[in-house]
């Protein structure tokens, strides 16, 4: 974890409202693990703005890319920047994702939350799938990077617009049901919306596998000192404790969450 | 030019310089310990901590607000014990005086805290957080009435020869009642001020944003009404004050100084810039050297106002 | 869809929206009139009037700080007599219900400009200053003890049968008791919130900012307290009150509405966008439209808090 | 008395510091008369910021120019102004200069006091000489304006670096000492610090003539509402009262301030 002033490379918009950027960070980019995040300090907000949350979502050498959307003031300040301005950013914070999958990875998307899993299948050693899902064609995103890499890529919108018309949770269904036909054991990762991540954690327990998900709390400190970003959590022996998302996550197995 | 002296006496808590972290902004040092050098600092204050384990508020806890946020984080903690055994060998390590802000909802809770945490290594003072808008029994209730106020901080002193230093509410007509309350029942310095009652509204849910309802505010929007608060406090204070509120910069820092107050802490900043306390350290430094003063004592309550 | 209806009654005013300007941003309400729609407000609320004319506090009398402002006017002013004098023509000629602002020092003072004010043709309602931090007798010292605000009240009461709102006091530990003893005094409506007590202290020179060393923080800044006060008054307030402290959005106005409040005045907000007053009337009537409501007395207390 | 959307046609840097700025405002430039200033609210501050006031430079059709110095947050934020930004402005504000001297115009500038005297000097019927000080060279701005209109040109700075070393009273005695010699009477218009206008106001005293002094009061509304921006006067039957820069002023004679 360290506390350091990147220096913006390059920012590209993807579809509407959503935008990639990229920092140079040195040493934080280099010791990233897909699943971590940055806590950055958007430039230009009032003094008092507090820091925002974003998923790491892949690093080449000292290259840090973040993958947002545009969804409110710190956001849509951040839209703003241009290569060369400084960006104040803590990182890398948090657990991140396990990277030996017991079984086949089945990533699944919804929106922005395609950011940790982009980062999650350049670090896989295993290939698999990525099931990305959203509002609408616009609201899938990056999956050119995941085919490049050699994954399957199925896609889910609501309004249909793009891949199969539903929640992506459907692809979800029939993908385990691909795999248990085959007789492969899936394991599961996930960040989008709480209900998906719910939904999706649902299936971890009910097909057997393992499910982590990576929970999008609003935070604070982002380094676990404030207790904003707490969530009730089970322990293997079945006690409660309340966790913060921020240093104890953002991912956790689908058994450890209260709901 | 000699360095100017910056060590000051905080009722009984010696300190290397005048700058603390406030309670619930710095979790138990350990959180920032990676980002700045905590030994550095003058001294870490904890998160309030009552006698048994307490779960705090649901979520949302936080909401951010023009020059501020407001938070309802309901003094979540380990306990006392558990603090001792979690956090205190980590803090023991820094060797920098640690002050416990410790809560309850009895006075035999303060006490029985205050019991605790008298014979362990490393605890240099206590702060009594009377003044915690976010929790329904406890915390406020005490700050808001000079005699409860009062047999509180006497209930706690017969418990404990560890300094004692009230927090004290800020919404009260007349500070002074409540600086003369807790001297006389025994108070070893004062802190001010806890963050301002506050509430918004989510007008699209018409609910209220946190789930508390309502919470406090803190950050740059309350610090001129600190600075208000101490140097009327440290009008009738016979004890050294630890001013906190807001500071964003040195210069906020250094208004609670010329005020009246001993020592600062450093809040909702370390959220922002997790290095401002020591940003706060040099600029005083700074500022001490630029007019000619050799010790920090000197701009304690140095306010021209004739 | 049927515009919604935003007429409002507080305490006996009858005006055309809930929204009016506070006390002291907005002058006699001509010195804005070449810039906005004056006839368009709810209601004209005027700065503080005292029996005699007042020279007010010595200059600077503001400072800006992080979300707002302080100031320490010192309730300048020409006094009742020249009051109606000089503004009464112009005010009475917008055909928009005065409110105004009145202070004194004793209750005899604010009892006679009552009196004064009772039967000139145009004002619609006194708003009571029991809350002013900025000077030294009269005010504040009244609003920040239930007993003395009662009384005064019960004064104003027996001199005028103009509908009375007294203006709270924000820093105390629990507005309810205040929100009872006005109202059984006689209190028509309420009105809440005055600025907070604060300071600035100019670190190079070491003296306070202001002349008069202490003034009152407006602005954004105090928004989140001011609807937690709004909010704890409206359940115990059996009259409606007149909500303020940071509006700048027509949000910020809704929040107070949802909160118990029946109309609003803005501020600060007018110094800096001084036509903020008619964008929040705007923003009230396309919320009502948005949430189909056909009155805006459907939105006031209708927070969901379960 | 308008609120406008003014949009910035040019930005110049003068001297170190100073700055002109240029301002398509329509209605409210054409308005405008010398010692009127604009109340400014500077984007890209916070949104509670209070406007800053500014006195008008010069008109040149729809256009305004504000000349003025960076010495804090928001001046600073206004040299960043580039063409075709929108910034709000009140205006035109105050009383501003009477325009028929009884005497040869003398004007006296500190430093960025010259701005008002610009427009004046654009609109007298009659020409003077303008007194221009500072405290170094890059303090005196803008004369080469007054010398294109015909107006004679003295400078005094304290360090030395242009015209006469010393404080630009220095050039008002011997002006009115040449003036009374030659038989002429003067009309005195001064905008600058409060220490040089109370100075020039007693010289005005002394030489029987008007002198019409320009303060600058720190200020919240502009429009005579706040009573922040408040000085001690006197009326011409000695009897005192209150008044407001803004609203009552910014220009006074002499004679009319209680110091
Ligand atoms: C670990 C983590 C990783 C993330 N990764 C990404 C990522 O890779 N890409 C990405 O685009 N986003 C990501 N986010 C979300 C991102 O942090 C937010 O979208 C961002 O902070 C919004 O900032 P803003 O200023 O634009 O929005 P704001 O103006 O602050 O708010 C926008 C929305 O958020 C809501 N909101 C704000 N504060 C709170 C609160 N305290 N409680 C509940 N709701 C609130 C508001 O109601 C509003 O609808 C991540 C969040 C977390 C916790
Ligand atoms: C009628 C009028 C005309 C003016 N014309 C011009 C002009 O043509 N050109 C020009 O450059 N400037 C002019 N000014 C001054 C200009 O308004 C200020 O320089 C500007 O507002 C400073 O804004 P800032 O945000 O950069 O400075 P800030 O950061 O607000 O403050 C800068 C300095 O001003 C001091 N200051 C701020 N507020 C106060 C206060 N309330 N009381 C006392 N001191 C305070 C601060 O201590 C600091 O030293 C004029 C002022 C008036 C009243
Ligand atoms: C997230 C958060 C948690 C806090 N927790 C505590 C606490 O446990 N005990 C306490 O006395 N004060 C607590 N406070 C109040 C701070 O210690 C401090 O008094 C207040 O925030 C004002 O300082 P600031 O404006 O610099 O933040 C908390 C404040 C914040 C923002
Ligand atoms: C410059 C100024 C002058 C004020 N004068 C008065 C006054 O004369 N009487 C009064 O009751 N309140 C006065 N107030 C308080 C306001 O009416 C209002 O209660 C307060 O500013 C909070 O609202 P705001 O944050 O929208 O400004 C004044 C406030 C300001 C900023
Ligand atoms: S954001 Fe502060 S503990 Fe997680
Ligand atoms: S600035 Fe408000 S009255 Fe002059």
């Amino acid at each position: 974890m360290m506390d350091v002033s990147g220096s913006v490379i390059r920012q590209t918009p993807l579809a509407a409202g959503y935008w990639s950027l990229e920092l140079e960070a040195g040493l934080l980019a280099k010791q990233a693990r897909p699943g971590q995040f940055v806590h950055v300090r958007v430039p230009r907000l009032e003094q008092s703005a507090l820091r925002r949350p974003f998923s790491i979502s892949g690093v080449r050498g000292g290259v840090l890319e973040i993958l947002y959307k545009t969804v409110g003031r710190g956001t849509g300040e951040m839209s703003h920047l241009l290569p060369g301005d400084a960006v104040q950013v803590i990182g890398p914070l948090g657990n991140g994702f396990p990277l030996e999958p017991r079984g086949v990875p089945v990533l699944v998307a919804g929106g922005y939350g395609v950011a940790p899993l982009s980062f999650l299948a350049s670090r896989l050693g295993r290939k698999g799938v990525l099931l990305a899902g959203g509002r609408s064609a616009g609201d899938v995103l990056s999956t050119e990077g995941f085919e490049r890499l050699g994954w399957q890529v199925q896609m889910a919108t609501q309004d249909g617009s793009r891949g199969e018309k539903g929640l992506v949770t459907v692809l979800l269904d029939k993908e385990l049901l691909r795999l248990k036909a085959s007789g492969e054991q899936a394991e599961l990762y996930a960040c989008g919306p709480d209900g998906m991540l719910r939904a999706v954690g649902e299936r971890a327990v009910a097909a057997g596998c393992r499910g982590w998900l990576s929970l999008d709390k609003h935070m604070v400190c982002g380094v676990g000192a404030c207790l904003a970003c707490v969530q009730k959590l089970r322990r293997e022996d079945g006690t409660e404790w309340i966790g913060r998302v921020c240093h104890d996550g953002p991912v956790f197995e689908a058994r450890e969450i209260v709901w | 030019m000699q360095e100017a002296d910056l060590r000051v006496e905080l009722g009984g808590i010696r300190m290397n310089n005048p700058v603390t972290v406030a309670s619930g902004t710095f979790g138990y040092g350990k959180e920032y310990a990676e980002l700045i050098d905590v030994t550095r600092l003058g001294a870490i204050t904890v998160k309030g901590i009552r006698l048994q384990p307490w779960p705090g508020n649901p979520v949302p806890r936080h909401v951010e607000v023009p020059g501020g946020m407001v938070n309802a984080i309901g003094l979540q903690g380990p306990g006392v014990d558990g603090f001792v055994r979690e956090y205190m060998p980590f803090l023991r390590g820094t060797g920098v005086p640690v002050i416990v802000n410790i809560w309850g909802t009895t006075e035999e809770e303060y006490a029985e805290v205050a019991r605790r945490l008298s014979d362990v290594e490393g605890v240099a003072g206590l702060e009594l957080n009377i003044s915690c808008p976010n929790v329904k029994e406890g915390g406020h209730a005490f700050g808001t009435d000079p005699r409860t106020a009062a047999s509180l901080v006497a209930a706690v002193r017969r418990a404990t020869r560890l300094p004692l230093m009230p927090k004290l509410a800020p919404n009260v007509p007349d500070i002074k009642v409540f600086v003369r309350a807790a001297q006389e029942a025994g108070a070893d310095a004062l802190a001010l001020i806890n963050t301002l009652p506050a509430m918004v509204i989510d007008i699209e849910t018409r609910r209220p944003v946190l789930a508390n309802k309502v919470g406090g505010l803190s950050g740059p929007a309350i610090h001129p009404v600190a600075v208000k608060l101490v140097w009327e406090a440290a009008q009738a204070a016979t004890v050294p004050i630890l001013a906190m509120g807001g500071i964003m910069e040195p210069g906020q820092a250094i208004e609670f100084l010329i005020a009246g107050a001993t020592a600062v802490a450093v809040g909702t900043a370390n959220f922002i810039d997790p290095t401002t306390p020591l940003r706060v350290i040099g600029g005083i430094a700074d500022y001490l050297r630029r007019h000619g003063m050799r010790s920090v004592k000197e701009l304690t309550g140095s306010l021209i106002s004739g």
